[in-house]
């Protein structure tokens, strides 16, 4: 059941280059939320007029965490957030990773600030006794979101090579793939090229991959229908399916890109 | 509390003077969780034909001051699937539903009133006249003086319900439309729907609309609407309704004095999905602090 | 450093494609002490008209969401006092003079263009067609393809100099008004004039401009003028100069690639007096970036 | 000359209800400026596109003063201006007070924050000799930019009664006027009833006034002829004066006002 609901800033701070960490105290939200939802951050201006939606990158007790990357006017807004600050937040949205138990091997694959998704699946596989693998990539290493992780395998990445190995996550996870023989899911979450990457393989490997997609959205609810993505379930191609309703979590057979 | 009713003509009373606008509100289920629909005096679907369409291909929407454009192609599930999935939710609902109307040719319009004309749910039709005209070079409806007569005729000979005919902007006269959509026997007018509007990637040089031009909307459009609803209010006699740019409780007034008997949230939808709530209680108390004791006195009260 | 010069045809080079809208800048005067008016790849002036006018009463202006409306009613100081007063300032410039001019009847907009055609300080006219029309009932000229056709006809039988002819959004078809402009032998057209806009004060239920409805402008209406910019730009060959809603370097950019050869700040100017500094400075960063040597490869290169 | 400048805020703070002064180093404007003339702040935000115009308080060294009431959305952007914030503003603006040295006495009558530009005017007076007469009204005592003033006479008046005599401040004055017979010069900032006010008993006593004027204004230069006023100094009262380039101070004689 999804809520309009005033939220309180508990904790909010930087922690890697550019990419912030807010911890929001939200009882209506954090307390039915599944890893993969996300949540609509609603503004006071209305020079920019679409909410921001975020993914749901944990839950403690009554909050949650936002992982979110300072890019634009929205977001530098929200790094201005103090503590003890009301901001009105709508959520849950979408639906989760399905990750119901199965022997497969649980792989998790992030780009920067995609991690934030993964972060929360993470901790729930965990809790269910699963220790997942975690590839993060990113640029360099002031922008991974977290250099360590107990509770994960975890594999780096950067394109500098300045922590981790140098060169694309994707290929780190191919090599590791082409070594197990067991069926893995893979739950990925990142920039657009490292999608079209994990689409080229969902079928020469023995996987299934979960995709965290991201849209632009006017309502994150289903009525305008602007956040649309091909749906290659039917045959002919041509149908759309909604980003924020139907998604933003899909299996990567089920739907298309452009070039 | 003051009265919030108003009285639209043909038995026809909402509860208050708040109604969603097409393509903004979905069919009304999905924002049940979080609203009591109840509340609008009424709501009007997206736009509704005959066949489901898919809509355009992405990217359908991109913000701009103030404001947003939007291409969805008038992407909808078909009448058939109308009926089967939205009817149970609909037909439950306390406050009036308008069932929006796009179509290609007129007979297409015109199937879609006939088979809907029997569900005794739907309070009336508003018909989305900015559709491309296929059998006149994909011209908009609602942009040619002669199209738009023949085609208002035709609709109100073949159904008896309320009808509300949406007027596009995008013209030189809007005033003259809206005298031809009474003469031809509408019970109501509503306007505007988006405004012409583009925006371009610098970078990729690519438009940021898949068909270029797409509709603006939002608080941007605001004064346009306004001046629009003032132009139309002297040519005719039937109801206005109001719609662009509005968000909040200020702005239904301001309609409302310029010539609105009846106003729709938009865009205010997605920047504030329950703006509703707190507008209705704006009409309470300025009601009261204006001593008027019926929200229906404000239509029309601009002084020139 | 990139070129940023543009050749908009008759010899007419401007040494960068920003010029500034009509009555926005006064007579350039205003600003000198805080701006280097040559900066600028031209300035229009302040619409002339044969006498003064004293203009509209109180209020002229409102602001809006991300925009402004204004009912000026294009007050000016007349012929007269514009060649005796303005002058000395105007002819000093090295960028173009372009003077605009409004009038009530064609043979006004004649009478103007007559007595300025022997001061060779001015590169060129533009025409503000957004003006009533007296002889056809307030009409504006820019409204009525006939009247539009006939005035512009006259106007190029009257003089050689460069002719711009400023459109007018609030039609419906754009595109048609401009073909009748070129096919008149107009040397350029430029776009959007303000768009009909009104706002009311709900406490006292006046209109927040005195004409009721005024004219909307700013960054809410960017999407509109792009959007114009993109409809007229395949039915003429003749250059378009962009106008409205233009307040950063981005936005112009946007502008050219829509198919604008040149542009003009109009309301951003009341929000950044100087705004000009800022987007030459990122013209020239974005060409290099983009490694182009002229800003004229930009024209048109939206890739649809 | 007017200058386009960074402003750096050296101060900010309440200083009555809702109104706040802040002192703004801006060398360039603050030594060419007269009071009675005005600056035009610029907001980064463009859903709100006009600069807003405020009466320069007071000059110490490389500062000016503002003194604003928080009514609407850019005075409370402006009561968030900390210490070292870089502002941009405009300045001077307009013309100032005209007051020259003359025999009659000189009168300050402000209504609420209608104070600020006189306060400027005051402390040039008194540094010229002149001890003028402030006479200064509110609704009630929070409200009043100050409640004593060493260098001038006081008057106070609030609807209240809550300080100084309860009623409108202009009957105080008119009660005055009645009393002294040398000739006097009234310099009036206020509320529209105010200057209507005295308007009508410009023409009864011995007086001149002088009034700023307060109009919407889109750019505060000249370049929009939005902010007119009606100039009765030729006969056909059907011309306008431009506020912010003609005024805002004007000879009361000289403008017209429609009821
Ligand atoms: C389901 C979903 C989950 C997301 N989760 C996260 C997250 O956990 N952490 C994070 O840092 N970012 C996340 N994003 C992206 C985030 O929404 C954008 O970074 C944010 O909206 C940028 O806003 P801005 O005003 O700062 O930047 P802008 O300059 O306005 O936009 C920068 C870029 O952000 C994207 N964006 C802008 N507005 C929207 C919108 N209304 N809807 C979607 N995308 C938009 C566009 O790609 C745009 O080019 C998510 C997006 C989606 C769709
Ligand atoms: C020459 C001049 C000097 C002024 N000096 C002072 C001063 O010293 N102290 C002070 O508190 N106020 C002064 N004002 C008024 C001040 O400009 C407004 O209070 C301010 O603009 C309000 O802005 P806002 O966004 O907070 O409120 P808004 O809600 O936007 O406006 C509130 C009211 O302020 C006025 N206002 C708004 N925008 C403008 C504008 N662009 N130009 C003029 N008036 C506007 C209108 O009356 C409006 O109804 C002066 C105005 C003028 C014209
Ligand atoms: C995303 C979106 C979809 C829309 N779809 C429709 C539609 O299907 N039929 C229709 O008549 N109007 C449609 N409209 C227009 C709105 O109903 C309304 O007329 C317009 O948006 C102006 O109002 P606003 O500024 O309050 O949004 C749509 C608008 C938006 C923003
Ligand atoms: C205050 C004001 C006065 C204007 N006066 C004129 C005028 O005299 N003649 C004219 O052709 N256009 C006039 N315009 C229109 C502008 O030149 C321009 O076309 C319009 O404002 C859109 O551009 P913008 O959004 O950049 O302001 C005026 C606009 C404003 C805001
Ligand atoms: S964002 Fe509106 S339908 Fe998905
Ligand atoms: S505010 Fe623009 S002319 Fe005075």
């Amino acid at each position: 059941m999804k809520c309009l609901s005033s939220g309180i800033v508990v904790d909010n701070r930087e922690i890697a280059e550019s990419i912030c960490k807010a911890v929001i105290s939200v009882p209506s939200i954090a307390n039915q939320c599944l890893p993969g939802q996300f949540v609509n951050i609603y503004f006071q201006d209305s020079i920019r007029i679409f909410p921001r939606p975020f993914s749901i990158a944990g839950v403690d007790n009554d909050s949650i965490h936002l992982v979110y990357k300072i890019i634009g006017p929205q977001t530098k807004v929200m790094n201005h957030w103090n503590t003890g600050d009301s901001i009105k937040i709508l959520g849950p949205l979408g639906n989760g990773f399905n990750c119901t138990a199965n022997k497969s091997e649980m792989i998790l694959l992030a780009g920067g600030v995609g991690a934030a998704p993964l972060m929360f699946l993470r901790d729930q596989l965990f809790q269910d006794g699963i220790k997942p693998v975690f590839f993060l990539g990113a640029r360099t290493k002031s922008q991974l979101p977290f250099l360590s992780d107990p509770r994960s395998r975890l594999m780096l990445s950067t394109d500098d090579g300045s922590i981790g190995s140098k060169g694309l996550i994707t290929d780190r996870l191919i090599e590791y793939l082409s070594k197990i023989n067991d069926p893995a899911t893979v739950f990925v979450c990142g920039p657009d090229p490292m999608i079209k990457t994990m689409k080229l393989i969902s079928f020469t490997e023995n996987i299934s991959v979960y995709v965290s997609l991201e849209k632009t959205m006017a309502c994150g609810l289903g009525l305008c229908q602007g956040c649309i993505v091909k749906n290659s379930s039917d045959n002919t191609g041509k149908h759309y399916s909604l980003v924020c309703k139907d998604g933003p979590v899909f299996n990567l057979n089920d739907v298309e890109f452009d070039e | 509390m003051s009265d919030l009713s108003i009285y639209l003509g043909k038995d026809l009373v909402l509860s208050n003077p708040i109604l969603t606008a097409s393509g903004t509100f979905g069919y009304g289920d999905e924002l049940s969780e979080i609203l009591d629909i109840n509340q609008f005096g009424g709501i009007v679907t997206k736009s509704l034909s005959l066949e489901p369409r898919i809509g355009n291909p992405s990217p359908r929407i991109v913000e701009t001051a103030s404001g947003m454009i939007n291409s969805i192609g008038l992407a909808n599930i078909g009448l058939e699937a109308f009926l089967k999935q939205k009817k149970s939710f609909l037909s439950a609902l306390t406050c009036k539903v308008f069932v929006n109307i796009a179509a290609r040719t007129e007979e297409e319009y015109g199937t879609v009133i006939r088979k809907l004309d029997n569900e005794d749910w739907i309070a009336g039709y508003e018909i989305n006249v900015s559709c491309p005209n296929v059998k006149e070079g994909g011209i908009a409806f609602g942009t040619d003086p002669i199209v738009l007569n023949r085609l208002t005729g035709v609709l109100r000979k073949t159904s008896k319900r309320f009808l509300i005919v949406k007027l596009s902007p995008n013209v030189t006269d809007i005033a003259a439309m809206a005298k031809i959509v009474q003469d031809n026997g509408a019970d109501a007018v509503s306007l505007i729907n988006t405004v012409y509007g583009a925006a371009i990637d610098i970078y990729s040089r690519k438009p940021k609309i898949n068909t270029v031009i797409g509709g603006l909307s939002g608080p941007a459009i605001k004064p346009i609407a306004v001046a629009n609803v003032i132009k139309v209010r002297d040519s005719i006699k039937i109801p206005i309704i109001g719609i662009g740019g509005i968000s909040n409780g200020e702005d239904v007034i301001e309609f409302m004095l310029a010539g609105a008997s009846a106003v729709q949230l938009g865009t205010i939808n997605f920047m504030n999905p329950c703006a509703v709530n707190e507008i209705l209680e704006f009409l309470n108390t300025y009601l009261k602090q204006q001593k008027l004791t019926s929200v229906s006195d404000l239509i029309g009260r601009l002084e020139k």
